[in-house]
């Protein structure tokens, strides 16, 4: 089954306004860039941002880009604010977060990986011990004080653990290293991180690969992503960036 | 109040000295990561949550691969032995409690093993911050290491009786490395067990809100 | 009561063409799996739930290796595209809804989508037998087919009122195909489709237990 | 750290009576067999084997040991009896479960996979789709009815699910294709199935290796699992054996 879509245009062009996007990528590595170009070129609004891990921080240009534009009305993360707070105050995002005009939603991060996870295994709730002891285990943890839901917890064998739910999302943008025509993926090293458990997440997964590879050409044993997660995958040219998040 | 005591390196230097050859090790953003420096020549494995194990030492010039960076955003190398995973592969490590030791950061610390990283309600953005993995790392730890300055930029007690700032975990934290001092937490409380040489007990405590237990074995820290 | 049907292979041909180009297909134990041997030249991925996506024909002679089976332990090949992965994995897809058809045997199904297939409590185990992954698979399942036999060796009806064997899932399954009948399950209760050429509805009402809706358009199975 | 051990006699010696210990394989294939032949050689009693699909009747030689030298207070399975009631009826080991001599636990083979994988990830405990609407939901399925306890279920989002717990087992022992010293390890094709979440769930894991590398032979991002879920290794010899369940 060939899953190889032309551009990126059109391969995110039923991603419409309201749409939650869930984005891999840990800081500047395995952000699916040339995706959120895409997004931004297209300028659909509404949009929920579901990170693991500050890509946002990463791809910093990109964010700007969706905030200037209003596109976004929430980010889920870990880590999505810069470490300094002077830095931060200068920040478009952060002062829209500061503003209530973009929500700010935050978990452990392997919460976030587990959730992720949790999406594409069809399990739908687990128990943590991540956040027991802190606000984490008292509520979900957002800026807009209405949408801070109550959470469950469960004392067992004498711990205390956080009930979370899964985390599906419409569309997840992935980056991989390799990818073939089936859409069986491998990512490289320390790019890899959220990039398959949000492939398996999303309900309509892209994947922007940069290097496409006929069926076969993958070892069998050493696909990290099985095509079954990815319903389109693009070739895209390999970007150059800064490794930074200050 | 402020005393003289160790720059943020040998803070590193001394913690270090904590970890043992075969230990699978997390080093928190900041002074941790310092820790990286001292432990050349140990047997011990360095794993970073971006789903790395065996981390190597900070990539420079032609180095550098965008796909290679540390939780900190560094660029770093392999070893031979480094593996990479996926993320929930490497929080599964984390909170599933094979990792040997984490060392964090901290805005204050109690005697209770408490402690506060995450979140400045001064920074005024109405509860969210960075959580980032800390919570996972400490939940998951089996020994968890804190190192910092022992007291603020304006000479305010970081290691005090009751926290102010969000907590980050609670009951956790075993001992606490700071400029000034090395502190076990124990079930009586908060054991002082070495100073920075020249200091008293009572300098310690002068800069520490909670009452401390002097070890009988108190000795300078040596390095 | 019994009458001459299909044999085996013709209710998996039978079936075999409800599956489409692009579907990722699992295929129980028994019936199901001579599926298999009527989908060649369409684009069909069948997954084993051992670990692997993509299994090719069964391997005989010195294609046999002991480390590449299907989930019955029969020797099989692979594809241009076959991915190999661990049994939480493979899980995941499952139960996460990734298959979109999952052919099963069954002891018996109902009129309500319920069926029984992993524990025949005559063979007097006290409630243990094997589930397998067949629960899962059901759970997961976008569109759930039964092949079978309509009836027992002994004649007795398998399509029945009320499960007397335990279940294996409620309320999921889509279609039955047997040596005797095409059955849909509607919210009405249980659909004639097809018939075996020269059976009448009212040979297969005699065999069957839950009083069968008629489908306007009843034809004969045509394979 | 190098975690080679000489012998697989040595690997196992403190294994006691009473032991739980996963065993990985799936049906015939990634059975650590020369693992279980020494534990039959060394004689512990009292044993319970967790499995996850069979691994016992694709070894059905050490099995038939195990059972004639009574080692085995219970076994763990989706699918441990064979599936013809006549050869079942003939076999020792499902007449000394009819007989109520051994214990054998029953569990839908996702249910066992994720409930190794949780124990690995720190996770206590899990909401599953699977099983609800049989008598999964209602409790243990055990041939021992003083040990049926009974589950927990959740309605969420409409739906009902069972709650399932993590299970960690003293020992696992896990057949590799290759390993290297530091435990790191890569399987074969299917043979690799439960191995991967049992080294996971393992207190103490044991690696029976075919092929013994030198860490860095084996590439970064082609690692399976990483070492640090295997305490030791064992290089042992590739055996040959019958693909077969009947």
């Amino acid at each position: 089954m060939d899953k190889v879509w032309s551009s990126v245009e059109e391969a995110i062009a039923d991603v419409e306004d309201g749409a939650t996007i869930a984005v891999p990528g840990f800081f500047a590595a395995g952000v699916p860039r040339v995706l959120l170009r895409a997004l931004i070129a297209k300028g659909v609004k509404g949009i929920t941002l579901a990170c693991g891990c500050g890509p946002l921080l990463g791809a910093s240009e990109e964010l700007a880009q969706l905030v200037k534009n209003k596109q976004l009305r929430k980010v889920i993360d870990s880590y999505g604010l810069y470490r300094s707070a002077s830095k931060g105050m200068a920040d478009p995002f952060e002062q829209a977060v500061r503003a209530g005009e973009i929500e700010l939603e935050v978990y452990p991060m392997g919460t976030l990986a587990e959730r992720y996870r949790a999406a594409g295994a069809g399990i739908p709730a687990f128990y943590t011990p991540t956040g027991a002891g802190s606000i984490v285990e008292e509520s979900v943890i957002t800026n807009i004080p209405e949408n801070r839901r109550k959470k469950e917890t469960k004392v067992i064998d004498g711990e205390k653990y956080v009930l979370e739910y899964a985390l599906k999302t419409d569309f997840a943008f992935i980056h991989a290293y390799s990818g073939d025509r089936e859409g069986n993926l491998r990512y490289k090293m320390t790019a890899r991180n959220f990039n398959h458990v949000m492939a398996t997440a999303g309900k309509v997964t892209i994947a922007e690969v940069e290097n496409l590879a006929v069926p076969g050409e993958l070892a069998p044993d050493d696909i990290h992503t099985p095509g079954v997660y990815v319903q389109r995958v693009v070739k895209v040219p390999r970007l150059s960036f800064a490794l930074t998040i200050d | 109040m402020k005393f003289e005591g160790l720059p943020r390196e040998m803070i590193a230097m001394r913690a270090s000295q904590e970890i043992k050859d075969g230990d699978y090790v997390n080093l928190g953003i900041g002074i941790p990561t310092l820790i990286s420096n001292w432990i050349e020549g140990k047997d011990i494995m360095l794993q970073s949550e971006i789903g790395m194990m065996k981390t190597g030492p900070l990539a420079f010039g032609d180095d550098v691969d965008q796909d290679l960076i540390n939780a900190s955003c560094q660029p770093v190398t392999q070893l031979p032995g480094t593996s990479y995973f996926d993320i929930f592969q490497s929080f599964s490590m984390i909170r599933g409690g094979y990792m040997d030791v984490i060392v964090m950061g901290a805005l204050q610390v109690n005697g209770r093993g408490d402690y506060a990283g995450w979140s400045n309600p001064a920074r005024g953005l109405d509860m969210v911050g960075n959580i980032g993995g800390s919570m996972d790392l400490c939940a998951g730890a089996r020994k968890l290491f804190i190192t910092m300055e022992h007291v603020t930029r304006d000479g305010q007690a970081k290691i005090v009786n009751e926290l102010s700032y969000p907590a980050t975990t609670k009951g956790k934290v075993k001992m606490v490395f700071t400029d000034l001092a090395v502190l076990e937490v124990t079930p009586q409380g908060l054991v002082l067990k070495e100073v920075y040489p020249g200091l008293t007990v009572e300098d310690i405590q002068s800069v520490t809100e909670p009452r401390l237990i002097v070890s009988p074995d108190l000795k300078e820290i040596e390095l």
